[in-house]
């Protein structure tokens, strides 16, 4: 057994470097040397997940055929009960350890990157200081022993996340997005976090080790007890996946993430695409054993939520015209279709191929997500603009950047041998031996994926030729560097046998790709790009005669089928003018007036008894004598 | 000289030795001076603590002095401290101590100013170390009459009126709670021959169940009403609002704190079965309070007033806890009232050091600071964060203690207004954020704010002090949970001894 | 019976005498020296003050009528430390052009009525009590009436003289009755022979109402405020702090001692009475712009929570009405000390007069915040304490519900103190009244006031003294 | 009983007289009457004790001395009283009870 405790290093070292940059970032350090140090330092926890990678996997993790859960570090933060308290530790299983190769590696193309994407802005320290906390909060996340530190690492990587939408936070847009990135995401955490009380309330325990494990007795508790029509247990599970829902962007929280894009490129290609909005289906992930044994109707919704999530993103994301709002929703789509893997998925054997599927697309998705996002960053790094209407024929000017894309979009759309084709194959494959309406959601939501990633493909890079201000050039090297290795990583990355490495029990899943499914699935990418082709190759009048002709359809797409004007309905009109107001209103004129009137009461009465006071002595005595036969009378014959 | 009494001495003397100054400059050194010294007391007195248990001294209180005052009615001078009572003397120390440095600009009547605050300090001292019902009950109220006179002239707004109202209204708190300890007073011995003020005497009988029902509401509302307990909060919006920045530091993290530990201490550790057998009621009404206070938040302009409804949610939150009369919510509640103490400290000094910026409170008519005054307007954002419920700062480690132990009450009902205690932390982001965008983020609005200078030398000592603490609790709760849990031991045996769950 | 005996009746021998010199001094003395007459009756009186404290012995003379003890010897020295600092505050108001001509009548009148206090304190027979409150009051209508040129001053005098007649009457004829019932009018006699019949218990109430007069107890308060506003200030102070002080004192011994029978009646009535005097007083003191008519109906609302020291029947409640009323000697004359300065210095006696009072006279307006704090029942100074200890003995006869209105009371009237405190703190004004510095003896009854209420209080032992003397009536 | 007028009659007569002297009291407005009003309270006081002295108790003077005190301590009451009526019709040329209230509420 090899000692994993150094892994706490990895933990340690971003906070130090987020505290370091963070508080003396802009006295101590000159800019640059901050943005190196930041990079420096990830790179070093990049290099110690790598070796953890490997040793897990391949030296010394399996036992017996099943790879165990290790916690290699595990220290008693704060002690509610005897049983319930929050440990800060680290666990490695296959999906941590994946994770953490995820998250490290995408980190740190980001990092390089945005020492090139955000040179010369002012605040480049505080950007490397936040992407350092952000860096620390999700490999805590990923690492948690415990639900409870999943919960504190889920909150801080909300946190770093609205630091770094709200970057420049002088732009009203950005502060307006990352507000609502965070309260979104805050009010799904309360469902997360209900469901931990109750789940901890019925288990007593916070320990996943504990909780998760199929034969013990945690994972039995609650499972009788009902509460219309579900178990408690189903129900705890429900409350938790709303906050995979919140932060993974499913519908209906999906909200914030096109607006989070307000944020800098680099962030969005880390956190609003890679990592951080993974983190849901890496919840269930982690809780996977509760829910496919104790909770199978909450594993339900998870599938349903899953797949209407995706295929939703997916109409909407052949929409729009900003490149990264289509990236955004494809994101949000690309997720849907992990958690519905997940959803249709069971516990062990075959029958786990989803919970796999849904590992390897995370994995496959996190390297070409990202190189999207970088390539969109460049491009816009370029142009200056967002919007696609303002591009075309950048091929010319951007080539590197070009070719990258291009195969981002192939690996997207699902074309074999990039990765993606292995890990979509394998989801639908799950889903279709689980639930044929599932898949034939999943199937559509592949080929419109094909169609709008080449929609925005062919409108970025051929399509019109249009005039610039200033001719585009290629991005310098610390940006397309990162670039190259994820196009590599996105066509390569589909190989590595996922089989054998995570699955849901641990075990080796034997699966091979089904022709069945793999052949339409290709054919159904080609068809997307096919009309992709025709209609965006060239300008032509297609889209738009398209769009007059499903006028309403299109409308309501567009406009991203009304869900922010709902939202804003629901928050400003009825709990800001509903609510708060009226409850504030009653405060000042009910309660406080209720309070200003028993002194005004008691000032009225005060002027009205003053004739009591009238200066007549022989008032005075008439008082006087009626006191006398009133106290008389009351206590001869009333009270005696 | 006990050490304990130390913590009401050294104010009496520092306020001595302002009295016989000369020279006003000199008045805030001295204050400083006290109240610095009294901080590193605190510190000591941690230490002490803390070495104490470590040796194995198990008693319930420890550093006991007692002396005999009023003989004829067993009347003592008695205090003592246990883990939650040094926890509450440290916080008050350290928001004394940020409050003289926030106040350091005082200008008008600069002596009287300390003076009062120092009393005001000495006060709450005094209730902390106190473990006779008397003592405890002048000291309380000794910590409220300054309040009347610093809201009053050194107040903004309609200062005579919400001085007076705040006043008033606590001092109606303190009359409930007067009737409730002359009513445990003449329970507190079974065949009344030994009757005593003396809480750990009290806790040792049980008191008539009849009469608790009497007076444990009395206590408890009495202590509720410096706990801004709802309906009986409205003085705490007015009254922050016109208090100048130190009396709000001092009264928000402090002394409301005097409610929720009375209520604790002296209403449910005294009276548990009434506590046990009534708690629904007062359940309902702080969880009202949690809600409503957050709710209320959201629609107020006033810098001032969003942290007092803000605090309404908080503090309706401890006594939320305590009721639920066990160990992980009492623990919790506790920290809660630590944690709230340094964070609305916090809030209090930062909005006290913008508005002697900008000249104003309302968060419409600012903007944009961040680029201004980045250094208050990065405190801001952590104050904001921490009162939000952030990880890494104290506000999280004592929600989800109040939040997780409430939970377990074995009970339905309490776990499902424990829910619609939660759901508070969501509204709290809301207006949290609300505050900060339109506050600190966006473009500057108005050109006067433009040169705006950032904080002074005092301005960081005062809210590096608090941000320090805050984090500290929030990085490392361990030791600060450990010592109150352990102190909560004997009131939860009490308490579980006699309501078989 | 050998002429020693006598000695028991030292206090009063003692005024008797002091009054007798003053009178003499008047006499013969020329009108140079005349000038020192004050001075004179003020040393005459310390001496007699300090020998008061001297031990004393106890025991009854006139078989019976007239009773001495540790607690009624207490009573007296209390009222006279308040009569001296009345004393001391006055010098300064003596040497007024328009009281030179009267000084000694000042003297002469003040030492009779506390020789008739004295004499209703040691009473153990209803005629020594009748003529001892019938001493007490007269007299002091006549000093009411003080301010020749002054029209309120001569209207206070009427006031007061004729309802305290009617009220004598009232009394009278309560006692008429307890006489034709027992027959006898000692007290230890009538304890023993009353019983519970109306006729008796409406003696009593005769006897109460008009004993509630003297206490200014509603409703029979309604003189007060007027005859308050209308006298001299040392002469309202007097009023307000002694002679209510001396009244309580006997009501409180006639209840206890004489009328223990019908506990359960008077206790009732006093329940009633004492809820009223407190709401009605603090009422009407909060509308009140007049300082001294504010303090009268603030006193009016202390002697409703005076009669919950007097509810339980109790040694604890004796023991505290003592210790309240040495207080209230205290806190009122501070109070009235302060407005009696600034009314001599500035003849102005309105709450809006003393707008921004601290930041002109300081030292006065601490001593009025002192004084009122005191009054109000804060701590740390000694009204917090006296106040404590009323309620408690109220409480350990389960009149927890008349505590709680009394503590509702007291909110009330911080209110209104906290309007006076306000006015010197926090008001501003144009026209402050201006900074000047008080003759001697102002500032020293000042001093004595001040100390008596920081002291009173923390000083258990004080407490302890009158708690051991209580009871020995 | 030695006498052939029975107590009850003393008793209605000093009720009488009592109420008379309080009516009087009320309703009088020159303060002379008023004071005359007073002192027939006063007597009615004595005519009680006299008469409960005489029929219940003879055989002890407590009654009579007290009225004979009460008669004293009237006439002195009466003196200060005429005085300061004598200083009030100076102060305010009218002994009406009704114009004497300059101090109210």
């Amino acid at each position: 057994m090899i000692n994993f405790s150094y892994t706490i290093w990895i933990l340690i070292l971003p906070f130090f470097m987020f505290l370091l940059l963070g508080l003396a970032g802009h006295k101590l350090f000159k800019a640059k040397l901050s943005g190196l140090l930041g990079t420096g330092g990830l790179g070093i926890i990049t290099i110690l997940s790598y070796i953890t990678a490997y040793r897990y996997f391949f030296v010394t993790g399996k036992i017996e055929g099943a790879f165990q859960k290790i916690t290699a570090v595990n220290i008693t933060w704060l002690q509610f009960t005897d049983k319930l308290h929050i440990d800060m530790g680290v666990l490695l299983d296959p999906i941590s350890v994946m994770m953490l190769v995820v998250i490290t590696t995408v980190s740190l193309m980001v990092h390089i990157y945005s020492l090139g994407y955000m040179k010369g802005e002012k605040g480049f320290e505080r950007f490397f200081s936040f992407l350092s906390l952000f860096s620390f909060s999700m490999l805590g996340l990923v690492l948690a022993t415990n639900i409870f530190q999943m919960y504190i690492f889920w909150e801080l990587v909300g946190v770093s996340s609205f630091l770094l939408i709200g970057f420049y936070y002088q732009k009203p847009s950005a502060v307006r997005a990352s507000k609502k990135a965070f309260i979104v995401t805050r009010f799904a955490d309360l469902g997360f976090l209900i469901g931990i009380l109750i789940l901890s309330f019925n288990t007593k325990t916070f320990d996943f080790i504990t909780l998760t494990n199929p034969t013990g007795t945690a994972i039995l508790q609650g499972t009788g007890i009902g509460f219309l029509g579900l178990s408690i247990m189903t129900w705890s599970m429900i409350f938790v996946f709303m906050g995979g829902v919140g932060k993974s962007a499913m519908f209906p929280f999906h909200i914030w993430l096109p607006d989070a894009m307000e944020g800098p490129t680099p962030v969005s290609a880390l956190i609003h695409a890679a990592t951080m909005v993974v983190a849901g289906v890496y919840l269930v992930a982690r809780m996977f054993p509760i829910y496919a044994i104790s909770a199978p109707v909450a594993l339900h919704v998870v599938a349903y939520v899953g797949a209407f999530s995706s295929l939703f993103a997916a109409i909407i994301a052949c929409t729009q015209t900003d490149i990264k709002r289509v990236l955004a929703y494809s994101t949000m789509s690309q997720i849907g279709m992990m958690m519905c893997a997940l959803g249709v998925a069971s516990y062990g054997g075959e029958e786990g191929l989803g919970y796999m599927a849904s590992m390897f697309h995370l994995f496959t998705h996190a390297m070409f997500k990202a190189l999207l996002f970088l390539g969109a960053g460049a491009i816009i790094h370029a142009v200056h603009s967002n919007y696609m209407t303002d591009m075309g024929g950048l091929r010319k000017y951007l080539p590197i950047t070009h070719i990258t894309f291009l195969i981002a979009c192939l690996t997207i759309a699902g074309i074999p041998p990039f990765s993606a084709f292995f890990s979509k194959d394998e989801i639908l494959t799950a889903a279709f031996h689980s639930n044929k309406i599932l898949f034939g959601v999943e199937y559509a939501v592949a080929g419109l994926t094909a169609f709008y990633m080449f929609r925005l493909y062919f409108n970025i890079f051929w399509g019109k030729d249009t005039q610039y201000h200033h001719t585009p050039h290629e991005a310098p090297a610390t940006m397309t560097i990162p670039l190259i290795l994820l196009a590599i990583a996105s066509l390569f990355t589909g190989f590595i046998p996922f089989n054998k490495l995570v699955t849901s029990d641990s075990k080796v899943l034997e699966s091979g790709l089904e022709m069945m499914i793999a052949i339409p699935s290709v054919l159904i990418g080609l068809l997307g790009i096919g009309i992709a082709y025709v209609m965006y190759r060239k300008e032509t009048s297609i889209p738009d005669r398209l769009a007059t002709t499903f006028k309403y359809g299109y409308k309501w797409a567009y406009n991203k089928f009304y869900i922010d004007e709902l939202y804003l309905f629901v928050t400003k009109k009825i709990i800001f003018r509903y609510i708060a107001q009226p409850v504030a209103w009653f405060d000042r004129h009910i309660v406080d007036g209720t309070m200003n009137a028993i002194a005004t009461v008691t000032q009225v009465i005060s002027f009205r008894i003053r004739g009591f006071q009238s200066g007549q002595l022989q008032k005075y005595a008439f008082v006087f004598i009626t006191g006398v036969i009133m106290l008389a009378i009351f206590f001869i014959y009333l009270w005696k | 000289m006990d050490i304990l009494s130390l913590f009401v001495v050294i104010p009496v003397l520092t306020i001595t030795a302002i009295l016989f100054l000369k020279d006003t400059r000199q008045v805030r050194l001295v204050s400083a001076f006290g109240m610095g010294l009294q901080l590193l007391m605190a510190a000591l007195l941690v230490f002490l603590y803390l070495t104490a248990r470590h040796a194995g001294n198990s008693d319930e209180m420890l550093f006991i002095r007692d002396y005999l005052w009023f003989k004829s009615l067993n009347i003592h001078y008695a205090v003592g401290v246990d883990g939650i009572s040094v926890a509450m003397i440290a916080l008050t120390s350290l928001v004394v101590f940020a409050g003289i440095f926030a106040s350091w600009e005082v200008e008008f009547l600069r002596k009287e100013f300390f003076i009062s605050l120092i009393l005001l300090a000495t006060g709450v001292f005094g209730f902390f170390i106190s473990i006779d019902l008397f003592t405890m009950f002048l000291f309380y109220e000794l910590a409220v009459i300054p309040m009347y006179l610093l809201i009053g002239i050194w107040g903004s707004g309609p200062k005579e009126y919400s001085a007076m109202k705040l006043t008033i209204m606590l001092m109606g708190g303190s009359a409930l709670l007067l009737v409730g300890l002359l009513g445990i007073y003449f329970n507190s011995s079974p065949d009344a021959t030994k009757l005593t003020f003396n809480i750990l005497e009290i806790s040792k009988v049980v008191i008539p169940l009849p009469a608790q029902r009497i007076f444990f509401p009395l206590t408890f509302l009495g202590f509720g009403v410096l706990g801004a307990l709802f309906p009986f909060h409205t003085w705490s919006p007015d009254g922050h609002a016109s208090a100048p920045t130190a009396v709000s530091m001092l009264h928000a993290g402090v002394l409301m704190k005097l409610g929720g530990y009375g209520a604790f201490r002296v209403a449910i550790f005294l009276m548990p079965e009434a506590a046990h057998e009534l708690s629904w009621i007062f359940i309902i009404l702080t969880s009202i309070s949690v809600v409503y206070g957050a709710f209320g938040a959201i629609a107020q302009k006033d810098l001032k007033y969003i942290n007092a409804y803000s605090s309404v949610s908080h503090c309706g939150l401890v006594l939320f806890a305590v009721l639920m009369m066990n160990q992980t919510a009492m623990n919790g509640a506790i920290i809660q009232m630590i944690s709230h103490g340094l964070m609305t400290a916090l809030f209090f000094a930062l909005i006290g050091m913008l508005y002697g910026r900008t000249h104003t409170r309302l968060i419409n008519e600012m903007g944009g600071l961040m680029k201004v005054i980045p250094f208050l307007s990065v405190c801001y954002v952590i104050a904001g964060l921490a009162s939000l419920g952030l990880p890494g700062l104290s506000g999280f480690v004592a929600e989800m203690t109040i939040f997780v132990g409430a939970f377990q009450h074995h009970e339905l009902f309490y776990r499902i207004v424990t829910i619609m205690a939660v759901s508070s932390i969501v509204i709290t982001a809301v207006y949290i954020l609300r505050v900060i965008a339109i506050l600190l983020l966006g473009p500057t609005t108005n050109e006067h704010f433009e040169h705006l200078p950032d904080a002074k030398w005092f301005e960081k000592i005062s809210v590096i002090t608090l941000i320090g603490a805050v984090a500290a609790i929030g990085l490392v709760p361990f030791w600060l949970s450990t010592m109150i849990g352990t102190s909560l031991h004997p009131i939860i045996n009490k308490i579980l001894a006699l309501n078989p769950f | 019976m050998s002429l020693g005996t006598f000695l028991i009746m030292r206090h009063e021998l003692l005024l008797i005498t002091a009054a007798l010199l003053v009178l003499i001094a008047e006499l013969f003395w020329n009108p140079e020296k005349k000038k020192g007459i004050s001075h004179f009756s003020l040393i005459l009186f310390g001496v007699i003050t300090i020998i008061g404290f001297l031990p004393s012995p106890e025991g009854s003379i006139f078989g019976g009528m007239y009773v001495s003890s540790g607690t009624r010897l207490l009573m007296k020295n209390i009222l006279n430390i308040g009569t001296l600092i009345v004393f001391i505050q006055s010098i300064g108001w003596l040497k007024k052009e328009e009281n030179v001509e009267k000084v000694s009548e000042y003297f002469l009148l003040l030492i009779s009525t506390l020789v008739g206090m004295n004499f209703m304190i040691s009473a153990g027979h209803f005629l020594i009590f009748y003529i001892g409150i019938e001493l007490a009051i007269i007299p002091i209508a006549a000093l009411a009436a003080y301010d020749r040129y002054k029209n309120k001053s001569a209207e206070a005098g009427i006031k007061l003289i004729l309802s305290s007649a009617l009220s004598s009457g009232i009394l009278l004829y309560g006692i008429s009755m307890i006489y034709g019932t027992t027959g006898t009018l000692y007290f230890n006699e009538v304890a023993a022979l009353f019983g519970n019949t109306n006729l008796q218990i409406l003696g009593f109430i005769f006897f109460f109402a008009g004993m509630a007069f003297k206490i200014s107890i509603v409703p029979f308060h309604l003189w007060t405020a007027d005859v308050y506003e209308g006298s001299p200030v040392n002469i309202t102070s007097y009023l307000s702090v002694i002679s209510k002080g001396a009244s309580v004192f006997i009501l409180m011994i006639i209840l206890f001692t004489v009328f223990p029978v019908i506990i359960a009646t008077w206790q009732k009535t006093i329940f009633v009475v004492s809820v009223l005097t407190m709401t009605i007083g603090n009422l009407f003191a909060i509308r009140q712009q007049n300082l001294k008519r504010f303090l009268a109906f603030s006193s009016i609302s202390q002697a409703g929570y005076i009669l919950l020291g007097m509810i339980g029947g109790n040694q604890l409640g004796m023991a505290s009405i003592i210790y309240y009323i040495l207080v209230y000697v205290f806190s009122n004359l501070g109070a009235f000390g302060v407005v009696a300065a600034i009314s001599n210095a500035k003849g102005k006696e309105n709450i809006d007069d003393y707008n921004g009072l601290y930041h002109t006279n300081p030292k006065l307006s601490l001593v009025m915040t002192l004084a009122l704090f005191s009054l109000a029942g804060i701590p740390p100074v000694a009204g917090f304490f006296g106040k404590f200890f009323l309620f408690t003995a109220a409480a350990q006869k389960g009149f927890y519900l008349l505590v709680f209105i009394a503590v509702l009371n007291t909110i009330i009237s911080l209110y209104y103190y906290l309007l006076v405190v306000k006015a010197m703190f926090i008001s501003k004004s144009d026209t402050p009244i201006e900074s000047f510095k008080s003759d001697i003896s102002t500032r020293i009854a000042l001093g004595i006031c001040i100390a008596g209420i920081v002291l009173t209080g923390f000083a258990s032992i004080i407490f302890e003294v009158i708690r051991n003397l209580s009871f020995g009536v | 009983m030695n006498s052939g007028i029975p107590l009850q009659y003393f008793l209605i007569l000093a009720t009488v007289m009592f109420f008379t002297g309080v009516y009087g009291f009320l309703t009088r407005r020159n303060l002379i009457t008023i004071l005359m009003s007073v002192e027939l309270i006063l007597n009615s006081v004595n005519i009680n004790f006299l008469a409960f002295n005489r029929y219940l108790y003879p055989h002890k003077l407590e009654g009579m001395f007290f009225s004979v005190f009460v008669i004293a301590v009237a006439a002195s009451e009466a003196a200060v009283a005429i005085a300061i009526i004598i200083n009030i019709y100076r102060r305010f040329t009218t002994i009406n009870v009704e114009d004497v209230n300059e101090m109210k509420f």
